[in-house]
């Protein structure tokens, strides 16, 4: 097939498979969770038909894990896309089986919520295959629209509406900016197509710079507030309190690394030609970003909103990587994205199931967890030392590779104030684990257990953080594989 | 609920004096345009659309300003007509046709209900945020900074085309078919994400008690 | 033998005591006597194999010159990405520093656990206790063995996790608590700046390898500015982890954790990390004269302001602490000074009879559990072989010969005059009087005098054997490893030379025997300090009767002995005490809680401002927003 | 012919009154009336691209439809948690929705 240029269109479906299968098994939840009196089923079967679906569009994903090809001229599909198909299914895997009881106790409509949960792992990854900016966008808005909603569904919980109401009218507002930026990207290229705008900014376009450096500052801003930079985070420690915990984990992991992907896309293609427009904007950015997130979260009570500007500070890290960026930091990046995302689940799940005991989320709730329950206290630790970045650890390889990158990429003042600003964040994760072993349990200290899947879920991530923090070289492998694919070989 | 509706007297005053205004402030405009157009400084279509920005900036300074929210919702339709129009202006009568339908046909009557199951019911006149002098300040400031850089750039002298309907929708259904997929999912979770928060959380957590027992 | 063992499998030392660390942090409920049995016999393997290397590092010197050659290097490629472009190897590297290490880290450790067998005999979490010490001492060699600089930081972070781990070991004391959370938090400063140093040397020469950055610095590759400043920020990790003054802050309250563990990683091992970094970069600091000037001064005021602190401090375990600082202070000056042998030695000899007199401070708080010097006193009568072991440590401590801390100490005087303002050197000789000053205060306060309380005084008793061994031991070695500074002594252990030559491998400091006169003058100070500590001091602070009958015989030998006791009075109280007061007040408010603390909660203070940036407002956040583009947009305007 | 910077001078008003509105209103659904003119501009500078610039792929064109449409969808979206909200706390003032903050 042509399209009306007369390009050759590639309509391979089969491409498409992992999304494909995640919409289909969306359908099937929905409709188990409709007709579940009719067909006597519980809720039981909700996290298993997702789980199902999940892993087979995992499977999906690794058959074209080789390939070089897209759809139509619309999505890429090559280790890029894969790494982060792969990425994002795991994170729903776990995030399903480490949260099932509590989606089940504290969250409305589940049989939607999972179907959400599916359909925005889908928009996740064709944010991280877009090949054309409306395909982006619309990616992007399937993902946001799936989170507004998720926000929303915390049961008997008036801070849930509250927070939706929060994200969606400032998640308007910024998609309004990044719409705009995209226009005028639209405007100066003349084309929707990675490729064209990326051929086109090329060229001389001194006659309207004006034009692209006013579209590129507002998507900055646009994608600075799905990323939650500052000063477009404002949304991020309300939202994250409001929510219930499997969507906060999922704001701070998928929606964090399907922006990065979006952002590694668009600035190592279509934008790289006008890095010199771009490259400071987004260097104050990471700046304010790591010195307000450490500093804020120092003075946080509740969990949640710790964890949220704990992933501030750390969206500082990472946009840092987009400063230098070369398929050096790009390896760099997604390698710590990779750590980032497992210790951060890591942490989520293990307060996930603290909450399913306790009902509680005050720092303070978790004193002498260390005695109640030992076990999850270690998982805590574990996941806190490691976003904190103590050695052998995922978390200290992920970032230091990504610190030398950018260091290699010339942005040293920039890797020294990160350096400093991660000494901070010891400072408060320490509290959390200052409460866990040195106090006492307040009232109820009888010893408990975790749920089964608790086990699993939370005992898989914490193998996961130890062993790739001693041997990494797998993740980094991958890593580079797919930052290889955003610098093709002229 | 049919009876919380300002139907019809408010309604009817609302269009008279709406009207009202809009003649008494858009007789001006009208008149300079003209004279413009009769000097030949404009040309017939320059003259229409400075009358549809005119009516479109109008509308949409009501949607912001006004302290009846009825009153700014009927701006906003004003708005829409305008941004319609100006459609025309640039050859797309498809897109047009779309901004009158979901626009003027869907998206207003839905916020006019929200307005009405919200604010207006007892009171329609609302206050604004402390921070209006700023806001006006930093819009000012973000109109001027925009303008200044969209009028930086020299685009040359393009000339607009007409879009062939057939191309139009060739282009959209099959090369675009994939975002059309999408948007068809996104509308499916925006249905939903209305569906589970407008409903009643008491008959929620009831069914959904009884589905657990 | 069918195994071979030398430098090339110097990385199996590390791993035993890891493996024990797993096994014991796991199991140790099943172990019979949780497994302490283990560490020891663990331990004493390691110290076994130490010397099986030693064996092997005598056969690489070629006519009295170290000539390394592949085996003394064993490495693989840890991490390797972007095709080469960023390497980890896990890597050892062992050469006359490492030696003088491994000995040092293993013998003490070995000691250490013994030791405290007896002395944390019934505690609860005994078992975990030698699992940490194990962790402790797999970080600790991993330290001393690594060939590149991110092991070096990854075993730099593991020894510090040890150490808050086990100074939090009472954790339930809410000041155990706090003082590891202030260790954990002031040495991280330190190893920020470690971190710093290590991505600046990265930058420039392409690899974490510490002896091809060496090579790479020295051959003037580098930026002497550039290199300046990445070994000044080297440097503050060393000082971070050596409470270098102002990060010592953090030492005298680790206290707070079990006495053995003072001895091992708060006076013997790790605290002498730092040394040993500055003493492996020390060619690189060579080069960069004002960072080893740095490195001079910073020592210096250390040395003095511990030495006069412990004057006036009356926890015993504190004075040793502070002491601990102080003489840290000292080696500081001797690789300020150039004198990287001397260093290395003063390491060697402190870490045994620094250890010593923890653990015998240890036995007398097991005895009495008493820590305050006012509520001990006449000791010597209940604990005699206590007694005569810490003396042995003190008189090492205060610098008289025979004793191992003489020769040391004497060396990096020694090296002072040689290669540093005089200045300098005298100060230091100061400090080294003051040694002898606070020294002899601690051990008639504890050991002779009347008891100041008798409840504690009736139920001490000695200890057991279990405990004494390892002092005996160490006492032992705190007397003859001085003799490691002959040339003679070296030379019949197999190497080339005495322990500076061995260590300062180009510039070899050989040593055939002292130089009377300046050992000396040396010896006169450190014998006038003893002396004003016992006329000040002797029997009882309070010049209480029963003290009198024992000093007769000093009282002779002054004169005038009311004319003298003003005279020390008026001295001692306003000027030297006075002094300390001072500089203990100056550490205290303004060092401590103002620079420390006071940073830590100017940057909580920052943090308690802006949050409330976020009021809560959907329209003051779009305002946010708003004036984020703004600005971008301004300044993109700007820049055009 | 009209000259292209007519149109993007109007989306660019049109995009800052909405701005406005959204910084200096309390309703909820006002704000969200501002948010439609934002996307409006948004629509017409996309239209005006398309026409002016892209005449033969008319990409802005589709773009254009399909910024209408999800407009119109986040509308509904909205609304719904709106209502949530006001049923819930009895007013669509946004700013006494601030229980969450620092």
């Amino acid at each position: 097939m042509t399209d009306i240029l007369g390009n050759d269109l590639n309509m391979q479906y089969s491409l498409l498979l992992p999304e494909i299968l995640l919409g289909v098994t969306a359908f099937l939840v929905v409709f188990a969770d409709l007709f579940s009196k009719e067909l006597k089923i519980g809720y039981r079967l909700l996290p298993l038909i997702t789980v199902a679906g999940l892993v087979a569009a995992l499977a999906a994903s690794l058959i074209w894990a080789d390939t070089t090809s897209d759809f139509a001229m619309l999505v890429t599909v090559d280790s890029f896309t894969t790494f982060f198909r792969v990425l994002f299914c795991i994170v729903a895997i776990v995030l399903v089986i480490g949260a099932h009881e509590y989606i089940e106790a504290h969250v409305n409509h589940p049989g939607e919520f999972f179907a959400l949960l599916l359909l925005s792992t889908a928009g996740a990854s064709f944010m991280a295959g877009a090949q054309d900016l409306l395909t982006a966008y619309l990616a992007v808005e399937v993902l946001s629209f799936s989170l507004y909603i998720a926000v929303s569904l915390g049961r008997n919980d008036p801070r849930s509406g509250e927070a939706a109401l929060k994200y969606v009218l400032l998640g308007g507002v910024a998609s309004a900016f990044l719409l705009y930026g995209l226009s005028f990207i639209y405007g100066v290229a003349g084309s929707t197509q990675y490729a064209d705008i990326s051929a086109a900014l090329g060229g001389d376009l001194s006659d309207v710079r004006g034009s692209l450096v006013l579209g590129l500052v507002l998507i900055v801003a646009g994608l600075g507030f799905k990323a939650s930079a500052v000063p477009f985070h404002m949304w991020t420690p309300d939202a994250y309190e409001g929510a219930p915990i499997p969507v906060t984990a999922y704001l701070s992991a998928t929606s964090k690394a399907a922006t990065f992907a979006l952002l590694l896309r668009w600035f190592s293609g279509p934008l790289l030609p006008a890095i010199d427009e771009w490259q400071w904007m987004i260097a104050v950015l990471a700046t304010a970003t790591m010195v307000l997130g450490n500093l804020v979260a120092l003075q946080q009570r509740n969990i949640k909103r710790l964890l949220a500007y704990s992933s501030i500070a750390q969206v500082g890290f990472m946009l840092m990587a987009l400063v230098g960026i070369s398929q050096i930091t790009a390896g760099g990046l997604l390698a710590h994205l990779g750590g980032y995302l497992i210790t951060n689940l890591a942490v989520f799940v293990a307060v996930i199931h603290f909450y399913n005991r306790t009902g509680k989320e005050e720092i303070t709730d978790f004193k002498g967890l260390a005695q109640t329950n030992p076990y999850l206290a270690l998982v805590m630790t574990a996941g806190l030392f490691s976003l904190a970045g103590m050695p052998l650890l995922v978390g200290f390889f992920t970032k230091f590779i990504l610190f030398q990158t950018v260091v290699e990429a010339d942005f040293l003042w920039l890797v020294v104030v990160a350096v400093v600003a991660s000494t901070v964040s010891l400072y408060y994760y320490l509290q959390v684990i200052k409460q866990m072993y040195l106090y006492q349990p307040d009232g109820d200290a009888t010893r408990w257990r975790l749920t089964p899947t608790g086990y699993l879920s939370t005992g898989a991530l914490l193998a996961a953080v130890v062993v790739l923090g001693l041997w990494g070289t797998p993740l980094y492998e991958v890593a580079d594989k797919a930052a290889a694919a955003l610098f093709p070989v002229a | 609920m049919f009876d919380r509706l300002p139907l019809p007297s408010q309604f009817d005053r609302t269009i008279i004096s709406g009207g009202t205004v809009l003649a008494l402030g858009a007789t001006p405009v009208l008149v300079v345009l003209a004279a413009l157009l009769v000097v030949d400084r404009i040309s017939a279509p320059e003259f229409v659309f400075f009358l549809a920005a005119s009516v479109l900036l109008a509308g949409a300074a009501g949607v912001v300003l006004m302290k009846n929210i009825v009153h700014a919702a009927l701006c906003l339709v004003v708005t829409l007509l305008g941004v319609a129009a100006i459609y025309l202006l640039l050859l797309t009568e498809f897109l047009a046709l779309v901004q009158v339908l979901v626009y003027g046909g869907g998206v207003v009557i839905l916020l006019l209900f929200g307005l009405m199951m919200t604010n207006a019911q007892d009171d329609p006149v609302v206050t604004d945020g402390s921070q209006k002098p700023f806001a006006f300040g930093v819009a000012a400031l973000i109109a001027g900074v925009f303008i200044a850089l969209v009028l930086d750039a020299h685009w040359g002298s393009p000339e607009a085309s007409i879009v062939p309907f057939r191309d139009f929708g060739a282009r959209l259904f099959r090369d675009f078919s994939l975002p059309v997929v999408i948007v068809a999912v996104l509308l499916d979770i925006a249905f939903t994400g209305a569906f589970v928060n407008a409903r009643r959380a008491e008959a929620d957590s009831a069914a959904r008690g009884e589905a657990r027992s | 033998m069918g195994i071979e063992f030398g430098m090339e499998q110097v990385w199996v030392l590390p791993a035993i005591p890891a493996a024990l660390f797993i096994v014991l942090a796991l199991l140790n409920p099943l172990l019979p006597r949780r497994g302490d049995f283990l560490a020891a016999l663990g331990m004493a393997t390691v110290v076994g194999l130490v010397f099986l290397v030693l064996v092997d590092y005598t056969s690489v010197f070629n006519g009295g010159h170290f000539e390394p050659d592949g085996t003394n290097v064993f490495s693989f490629d840890w991490v390797n990405i972007g095709q080469g472009f960023f390497i980890i190897e896990f890597s050892t590297f062992v050469d006359g520093i490492t030696m003088v290490m491994l000995p040092v880290v293993t013998i003490v450790a070995t000691m250490v656990i013994v030791y405290s067998v007896g002395y944390m005999h019934g505690e609860q979490r005994y078992g975990w206790y030698f699992a940490v010490l194990c962790l402790f001492v797999s970080a600790m060699l991993t330290l001393v063995v690594s060939g590149n600089l991110i092991q070096l930081y990854l075993a730099w972070e593991g020894v510090g996790l040890a150490s808050y781990l086990l100074i939090g070991f009472y954790w339930e004391r809410q000041s155990a608590a706090e003082a590891a959370k202030k260790a954990f938090i002031t040495t991280r400063i330190g190893d920020v700046g470690l971190l710093i140093g290590i991505i600046l040397l990265w930058r420039a020469t392409g690899t974490f390898d510490i002896q091809e950055i060496i090579a790479i610095a020295k051959a003037g590759q580098i930026d002497e500015t550039y290199l300046t400043v990445s070994m000044i920020f080297l440097f503050m990790g060393a000082a971070g982890k050596s409470a270098q003054f102002p990060l010592h802050v953090w030492l005298p309250d680790a206290m707070e954790g079990p006495t053995p563990v003072s001895a091992l990683i708060h006076a013997a091992t790790m605290v002498v990390a730092g040394v040993y970094l500055v003493a492996r970069f020390s060619p690189v600091y060579a080069e960069v004269l004002i960072a080893r000037d740095v490195i001079l001064y910073v020592g210096l005021i250390t040395a003095v302001m511990a030495a006069s602190m412990g004057l006036v401090t009356s926890d015993i375990k504190r004075v040793l602490a502070y002491s601990t600082v102080s003489q840290l202070g000292f080696m500081f000056v001797a690789l300020g000074s150039g004198a990287v042998g001397a260093a290395m030695f003063h390491l060697l000899t402190h870490a045994f009879f620094k250890a010593l007199l923890f653990l015998g401070s240890g036995s007398v708080i097991h005895a009495t559990h008493r820590q305050e010097v006012e509520s001990l006193g006449g000791l010597r009568r209940k604990m005699p072989f206590t007694a005569a072991v810490f003396s042995v440590g003190s008189l090492a401590l205060a610098g008289i010969p025979i004793f191992a801390g003489f020769w040391s100490k004497d060396e990096i005087l020694h090296a002072t005059l040689k290669d540093a303002p005089v200045a300098v050197y005298v100060t230091l000789a100061g400090t080294a009087m003051l040694t002898a000053v606070y020294t002899t205060r601690l051990v008639l306060l504890t050991f002779f005098g009347a008891p100041r309380d008798q409840h504690a005084f009736d139920h001490a008793h000695e200890s057991p054997i279990i405990m004494n061994a390892p002092l005996a031991l160490l006492a032992v070695l705190a007397t003859v490893s001085g003799f490691l500074a002959f040339d003679q002594v070296g030379q019949a252990l197999g190497l080339p030379g005495g322990i500076g030559a061995n260590v300062f491998l180009e510039h070899a400091h050989h040593f055939t025997e002292p130089d009377y006169a300046f050992a000396g003058t040396a010896t006169l100070m450190s014998l006038v300090g003893i002396g004003i500590g016992w006329a000040y001091w002797h029997g009882d602070s309070r010049r209480a009767v029963a003290a009198r009958q024992w000093a007769p015989d000093l009282h002779a030998l002054l004169v005038n002995r009311y004319y003298m006791d003003g005279l020390y009075q008026g001295i001692i109280n306003r000027v030297i005490l006075g002094a300390g007061s001072l500089i203990a007040w100056f550490d205290k408010k303004v060092v401590n809680e103002t620079g420390v603390d006071g940073g830590a909660q100017a940057v909580s203070y920052l943090g308690y401002r802006l949050k409330f940036l976020q009021t809560g407002r959907i329209p003051n956040y779009a305002f946010g927003m708003a004036l984020g583009v703004l600005a971008l947009a301004l300044v993109a305007i700007g820049n055009s | 012919m009209i000259p292209i910077e007519n149109f993007l001078v109007l989306s660019g008003l049109l995009f800052a009154i909405g701005l406005f509105g959204v910084l200096s209103r309390r309703s909820a659904i006002l704000i969200l009336m501002s948010v439609e003119l934002m996307l409006a501009g948004v629509a017409i500078n996309f239209i005006t691209f398309a026409s002016y610039r892209d005449t033969e792929a008319f990409s802005g064109l589709v773009f254009a439809l399909f910024v209408i449409t999800v407009a119109a969808a986040e509308v509904g979206l909205a609304l719904g948690i709106v209502l949530r909200l006001f049923r819930e706390r009895r007013t669509a003032n946004v700013d006494e929705a601030s229980s969450l903050k620092w």
